[in-house]
């Protein structure tokens, strides 16, 4: 009961805070500036005089994005095809953009039981579908259930995983969802195998979007190009690899939104379309590499490219399992000493991108500082590389480091290549497809390789439980250690949110002292809005909301 | 003539069998999965067994590959593994846009390949003769993706003349930067043709008899030389427009363009193999069938080997 | 003499083409001078390289250019000198007023085109007629040279027809708009025997109706024996010898024409031959040494030959001659043995 | 056998006895030393070789070197053309990207080279089902998209130096293979041909012996040509992010590593650019001159 009231606490603090939020695009607040250099989306909305007359309605927002995968939620497993179909459907639960902290949208109020295992959750009335009907819990119990099925073969499933009867459905057993059960039209039951406290947490994620049974009955296979959802915006046109089309729900919910439309401008390279942001075609862009400080200076744009940190982080895994880096904690400690991140940040990235300093990027709830206290340090470096059984390299195998082809990972590969070389270490970089790097990796024919790891939701959890648990399939470093799983599966089940994150922390700084990865950055946005649009917020995880969104043109 | 036509489409079965079966075998032998290159994550054993059964991709490669043909000769192209669209669906969507292309890239080719090609024939050894012989070469020699990323930064951005990428509503001055670009090498190579069969023919006794019988210099060099003059021109450009099918990967990633080559190419990089199959598959008809067209054509232009006319001979 | 003069349709007055080329300039033509009555065959005779060929294409201004270049000389065609005309006034005589027939019927028809849409283009650019009186004229043209079923010849290319038809074709083509003057270059040496015959009694049948004069160049002395009245002999691109038939086959005075009798005797009963009896070739006509062209391959040649260039002396009205000892040689004939 | 002396008259094309074959090449030569632009290609492929042998007397620094503090600086005397991302020197990195270059072209274009004759003779000399079967192998590498096809092999086979010489010069062959069994065609029916077989010789010993050197002009001419062909496809791989592998300077990778930045850093693109459009244009121009001096009458 005590964790009820607090939840209720926290909802109410949330309204308020989304209720500033809502306003924040028209009221002047003051710029929150984190680091002198680094401009918040809030500092734009401030410094510019604000229209009197408030929000204006109207007109039609152009974004780039790449071709979609799908628009389909459960196979909607890309950004580009997330923030259509964010602006398409509400989840239970939404992000504050600000703090991340998660809070209730399509629901009004929910319980979890005391063992963390049942959910139950009081679903909002009068929300309807774009096609008029009214959404109810069954739509979740068969979106999920939908979902989760070996038919689908959904290619984000594994986020059901926690729900009780998941594996029946994977395994083709079972046609229904055990743990998911509609008591009536406004109550769903969710029943968990093990306690998992940041399940809501996870509940802004897109796969669990309701998607309605008559519309996959009528589209079949076709329902990416016929979405239907809940949410400010319906879907219109989707013209593939041309654009994709989205006009205001006027039957919304909450308070309608200001544009008329959405218009998603298809394109493969980010250079053609800031090309085009430049002309004044397209409203949302991201300014390329290599073009960030020449926009940062100019005087039309300038204050306009959104630099913040992104909940992404950038590494190299080591193979732990295979020498020369087994049972070597020095060598690897020795490699992560060497790296000149913050060169790599400022030469490479442009000071977007910001030196990894732990697993769990800024903005995740719970994110500690300087975690690991790895900084470029060739001295040290030296001396672990002696202690580690390689003075000057010597007797050190030429490593191979594996990177797949395409944005600047070949330059910061060969970046790193020449900060080893200084202290003797010889690394052979080698440039792969994504799924062959993978195999390599996995096969242990390269020693380390390139990967990103960023965050479907802001939980501490989704940056430690898949890459070191040693049961889960993301655990790509094969590290094993029975002291973490343990903690792990108990910072799961610790419902109480501060004790939980510290356990959380505790784990990070512990695996932090393996040196499994060798860290290099937490990405940064470089993203870019015309200087008419107005009450546009990106967090961390580059999401952004249109319902606020206006223009002042 | 109709025997001939047939023949050869007869004649291009061995070929597609062979270029499918080399396609399948090529992106069978990339050692990687393509269920895992999906499933980034949260990729366990059950689930990749279910995403390769959803894709097909459980089964022996030879039960696939007649599978596939199977289907094809119903019409079926498969699904892609990626977008879980109908490979026929993709195809039509991205098709028409190259074929229009490079249709443009072909306009400019005989528009201006021709011309710059009769030109230099024309005035050989002028001014103009070596602007073309050296502009041509020069052509040959600069990688298009270089080239298109100058005119892009030059003309779209810079001067603001020209839209800088995508089809936009489809209106013509969204064809001339990449247009110009994917046509940059065989208007070239065009109007160098041009060039040596102009010169050629100019030298043979006809022309010399149509001087004779009082033909201006214009006539001469506009009906009775050019006609033969195109004959190997035609073959070229014929050819060319299979060549620039295959060679629109480099412009319509760099001009953004919605067609067949950037499909394919992304798709072989995303390992969607039955885009790939599909895509390469149409792109090699239309291959072959160009040059049985260009075949036909160089018929009714050279009478001497139009096919099935009766011989007399006195 | 003056009312011979005004027989004359042509009149070529030490006509001089020259080829610019990257080893130096080619005279190919140097000096003709010839005239041509109305009515008349003028042969022409030379090996390859004597410059005959080039002669001919001189008259119709149709010197490959910008190497070749006429660069002296009148080319007086009833009064009116080709080599100074214009390219556009040029055209308006070329086809019409003096026309030509070549070597190689087979090259010299454009493939892409039907026979009768050739000999039309070549009727139309001259007359102002219909599509269809054209039709008619070229009907009547085709069956003028005797070809059969002219009406559906009309619609043949040059592949579909032998040699000697397209020969006939050309020489339709030639007569299409009554030419004063016809030129004849070789026009049987890519032929048959038998069509050879046919061709060359064609042209001086039709000679007859039409009135025109002809330049029959070649190299055959067979040819000119049965068809010319007047020959000239060219070697390494100036006339040599120049005579009436019945002269130059009796008493032929230059050496190089006597080497050339010479040749047609051994093979009088055989088949048609290229002339290369005389020992070595025409010599390259660039840089050419003081003395005469001939001196290197004269068998009779002296001091003085090797030092200066003999010029055309006149031995008789209608003859002359170009040779340092052509008297000697004359006294030879007299005195029986050449 | 025959003197060399005996060079006397000139006879057309292929169709000599040994010593004719030798006249051959030196006409050929003597005509391609008159070609002015041949020549200009030919010395631009002799410093281009002369730098990739001489790479490090001509380099002024390491072309791997990283010099942090250096990054983006322009063309200056310190850096010729000067320097990228990673401070590392531009005029050295495209020195020793010749090496790249010349090596891509010239082992690409061998490797097309040696199927090509291989599968020509083989179809030329024996005709009949070898014949077919290679033909009808020709044809389907005629029918594949070039670039496409590259990028396939590409992809089967990883990035590298070594695959791009695979890719390229498998892609190739079915051109030359055409070109070669054209010649052996026309050289099989020769006198001389018959007049080995006659002696006894081995089909083997015939096709060295004779057809093959008689066959051969073509085939330097269109390798030539080639070559640049080769080189232009390892930059549009290397665009593509399948080119060979780093910090190995390659010009085509240089150039895809520049197109960021197009804007602060032009001479990124211009200098590796340039360097492959003159390469490129030296072997045009060979390749032209070849043609001319083997085939005067085209």
């Amino acid at each position: 009961m005590a964790a009820m009231k607090k939840v209720q606490i926290i909802v109410a603090l949330y309204m308020v805070i989304a209720m500033a939020v809502v306003f924040a695009g028209c009221a002047p607040q003051a710029p929150v500036v984190q680091e002198p250099e680094i401009e918040t989306e809030d500092a734009v909305a401030a410094e510019e005089p604000v229209a009197e007359e408030g929000p204006k309605q109207g007109g039609t927002m152009q974004i780039y994005i790449h071709e979609p995968v799908s628009l389909d939620p459960p196979n909607c497993y890309e950004s580009e095809g997330i923030q259509v179909i964010r602006q398409v459907w509400d989840g239970l639960f939404e992000y504050d953009p600000e703090t991340l902290e998660t809070k209730p949208a399509l629901v009004e109020d929910y319980d979890i039981s005391d063992d963390g295992l049942v959910y139950t959750f009081y679903l909002r009335k009068g929300v309807n579908f774009h096609n008029g009907r009214e959404l109810v819990a069954d739509d979740f119990v068969y979106a999920w259930t939908r979902a989760a099925d070996k038919e689908t073969a959904s290619y984000l499933a594994y986020h059901l995983a926690p729900i009780v009867g998941y594996e029946a459905l994977q395994q083709g057993t079972a046609d229904t969802f055990e743990g998911v059960v509609a008591i009536d039209d406004y109550t769903l039951q969710v029943t968990l195998q093990y306690p998992f406290a940041d399940f809501i947490n996870t509940l802004g994620h897109v796969v669990f979007y309701p998607v309605a049974r008559e519309d996959i009955e009528e589209h079949g296979e076709q329902y990416a190009q016929n979405i239907n959802g809940v949410g400010p915006f319906q879907f219109v046109e989707w013209v593939h690899n041309q654009y994709i089309v989205l006009e205001r729900n006027e039957d919304y919910w909450r308070e309608n939104a200001y544009l008329d439309g959405v218009k998603y401008v298809i394109m493969a390279d980010e250079n053609t379309a800031f090309l085009e942001f430049q002309a004044g075609n397209l409203d949302f862009a991201q300014v390329p590499v290599g073009q960030v400080n020449a926009t940062l200076a100019d005087p039309e744009f300038g204050d306009h490219v959104i630099i913040k940190p992104t909940m992404m982080l950038y590494f190299y895994v080591m193979n732990i399992n295979q020498p020369p880096f087994r049972d070597n904690v020095k060598l690897r400690q020795a490699i992560a000493h060497m790296i000149d991140k913050q060169n790599i940040c400022e030469v490479v990235g442009e000071g977007v991108p910001s030196p990894a300093t732990g697993f769990v990027p800024p903005g995740v709830p719970g994110f500690q500082e300087n975690a690991s206290g790895v900084t470029y340090d060739p001295q040290r470096a030296a001396q672990l590389l002696e202690e580690a059984g390689y003075p000057q390299g010597e007797g050190l195998p030429t490593l191979k480091l594996g990177y797949n082809i395409g944005a600047s990972h070949e330059i910061i590969a060969e970046a790193v290549q020449a900060d080893a070389a200084e202290l003797g270490v010889n690394i052979e970089v080698e440039g792969y497809e994504w799924g062959t790097m993978l195999e390599k990796g996995q096969r242990g024919e390269i020693n380390f390789y390139r990967l990103g790891w960023q965050a479907a939701y802001p939980t501490m959890d989704y940056f430690l439980y898949p890459l070191f648990h040693s049961e889960s399939p993301d655990n790509f470093a094969g590290y094993n250690n029975p002291e973490v799983d343990q903690l792990l599966e108990e910072a799961r089940s610790t419902l109480d949110r501060e004790a939980r994150i510290a356990k959380y922390r505790e784990i990070e700084k512990m695996v932090l002292n393996d040196h499994v990865f060798a860290l290099i950055y937490f990405y940064g946005s470089r993203r870019i809005v015309q200087p008419y649009v107005r009450g546009f917020v990106l967090d961390s995880m580059e999401h952004y909301d249109l319902r606020n969104v206006w223009l002042d043109k | 003539m109709l025997y001939y036509i047939l023949k050869r489409i007869l004649q291009m079965i061995p070929v597609l069998i062979g270029v499918t079966l080399i396609l399948f075998l090529l992106m069978y032998i990339i050692p990687e999965d393509p269920a895992r290159l999906i499933l980034q994550q949260g990729a366990t054993d059950q689930a990749l067994a279910n995403l390769r059964e959803k894709m097909g991709i459980d089964q022996p490669l030879h039960i696939q590959y007649f599978r596939y043909m199977k289907n094809l000769l119903q019409g079926d192209l498969g699904t892609s593994y990626r977008y879980r669209r109908p490979v026929t669906g993709i195809l039509a969507d991205a098709y028409p846009n190259s074929i229009r292309l490079a249709f443009a890239a072909i306009l400019i080719e005989i528009l201006i390949g021709l011309c710059a090609g009769m030109i230099a024939a024309v005035k050989k050894y002028s001014f103009w003769d070596t602007l073309v012989t050296v502009s041509t070469t020069l052509a040959v020699c600069v990688p298009v993706f270089w080239l298109g990323m100058i005119m892009q930064n030059l003309f779209g951005l810079r001067l603001g003349w020209l839209p800088i990428s995508g089809m936009g509503d489809g209106s013509i001055q969204y064809y001339i930067l990449p247009a110009f670009t994917l046509a940059s090498v065989s208007t070239a190579y065009v109007a160098r043709m041009t060039r040596s069969s102009m010169l050629e023919v100019m030298s043979h006794d006809y022309i010399t008899t149509a001087f004779a019988k009082g033909l201006s210099y214009r006539l001469v060099v506009g009906k009775h030389a050019l006609k033969n003059a195109l004959i190997p021109v035609v073959t070229l450009i014929g050819l060319n427009l299979g060549a620039l099918m295959g060679g629109v990967v480099l412009t319509e990633t760099v001009f953004n363009w919605p067609g067949i080559g950037r499909t394919i190419y992304l798709a072989i990089l995303e390992r969607d193999t039955p885009v790939v199959l599909g895509g390469t598959l149409v792109l090699v008809i239309i291959f072959l069938v160009l040059n049985l067209v260009v075949d036909v054509l160089y018929g009714l232009l050279d009478p001497r080997i139009r096919v099935a006319k009766q011989e007399v001979k006195v | 003499m003056v009312s011979k003069k005004q027989h004359m349709i042509l009149e070529v007055k030490n006509l001089k083409t020259y080829f610019d080329t990257p080893e130096g300039v080619v005279k190919a033509v140097d000096g003709v001078s010839f005239d041509l009555k109305k009515g008349e065959v003028l042969g022409i005779v030379g090996e390859t390289g004597s410059g005959k060929s080039v002669t001919a294409l001189s008259l119709l201004n149709l010197i490959p250019q910008p190497a070749g270049k006429i660069v002296e000389g009148q080319i007086l065609l009833e009064g009116t000198d080709l080599a100074r005309l214009n390219p556009r006034q040029m055209q308006k005589y070329r086809g019409s007023k003096i026309s030509m027939v070549f070597q190689d019927p087979m090259t010299s028809l454009n493939p892409v085109y039907t026979i009768g849409s050739q000999i039309m283009e070549a009727i139309r650019i001259h007359q102002s007629i219909t599509k269809n009186q054209a039709r008619k004229k070229t009907i009547e043209l085709l069956t003028m040279v005797g070809i059969p079923e002219p009406s559906r010849r009309l619609k043949s290319y040059p592949h579909e027809c032998s040699g000697g038809m397209c020969q006939r074709v050309m020489v339709a083509m030639a007569l299409a708009n009554n030419p004063s003057v016809l030129i004849a270059d070789e026009p049987t040496t890519a032929l048959d025997v038998t069509i050879q015959a046919q061709i060359l009694e064609l042209m001086v049948k039709l000679k007859d109706r039409t009135g025109s004069a002809i330049i029959l160049i070649t190299h055959d002395l067979g040819v000119i024996a049965k068809y010319a009245s007047r020959v000239m002999v060219m070697y390494g691109g100036k006339p040599v010898e120049f005579a009436d038939v019945d002269t130059i086959f009796y008493e032929p005075l230059h050496p190089y024409t006597r080497g050339l009798m010479g040749s047609i005797t051994r093979l009088d009963n055989k088949k048609k031959q290229r002339l290369l009896a005389i020992e070595g070739s025409c010599p390259s006509l660039i840089d050419l040494p003081p003395g005469c062209t001939f001196y290197p391959r004269c068998p009779y040649a002296r001091k003085r030959c090797a030092q200066s260039y003999p010029g055309l002396e006149q031995v008789n009205p209608g003859r002359r001659i170009a040779c340092h000892r052509w008297k000697n040689f004359r006294k030879g004939y007299n005195e029986g043995k050449p | 056998m025959f003197s060399k002396q005996g060079t006397g008259k000139v006879y057309n094309g292929a169709s000599g006895y040994g010593y004719k074959k030798t006249s051959l090449y030196r006409n050929a030569w003597r005509r391609l030393k008159k070609n002015k632009l041949a020549m200009v290609g030919l010395s631009i492929i002799c410093v281009l070789a002369a730098t990739a042998i001489f790479s490090p007397l001509v380099a002024t620094h390491d072309p791997t070197a990283r010099i942090k503090e250096e990054s983006f600086r322009s063309p200056s005397t310190e850096h010729w053309f000067g320097t990228d991302i990673l401070g590392r020197d531009i005029y050295s990195r495209v020195i020793y990207g010749s090496r790249i270059s010349i090596m891509v072209g010239v082992v690409a274009v061998g490797i097309s080279l040696a199927i090509g004759i291989t599968m020509g003779a083989l179809a030329g000399y024996f005709g009949g089902f070898p014949d077919t079967m290679v033909m009808r192998m020709a044809d389907i590498f005629f029918a594949f998209p070039y670039i496409l096809g590259a990028i396939a092999i590409m992809t089967v086979l990883g990035p590298g130096l070594v695959n791009i010489f695979i890719a390229i010069g498998i892609l190739g062959w079915a051109y030359f293979a055409r070109l070669f069994r054209g010649s052996v065609l026309s050289v099989k029916n020769k006198e001389y041909v018959a007049a080995a077989r006659a002696l006894g010789a081995s089909n083997f010993r015939i096709m060295a012996k004779h057809i093959l050197p008689n066959s051969f002009a073509p085939m330097i001419v269109l390798g030539t040509m080639n070559v640049g062909t080769a080189i232009i496809v390892e930059a549009s791989l290397s665009f593509l992010g399948l080119g060979v592998q780093p910090p190995t300077p390659a010009w085509g990778h240089m150039l895809s590593e520049s197109l960021n930045y197009i804007n602060i850093a032009p001479w990124m693109m211009f200098f590796p650019g340039m360097a492959i459009v003159l390469t490129v244009l030296g072997f045009v121009l060979l390749g032209d001159g070849l043609r001319d001096a083997f085939d005067p009458r085209m």
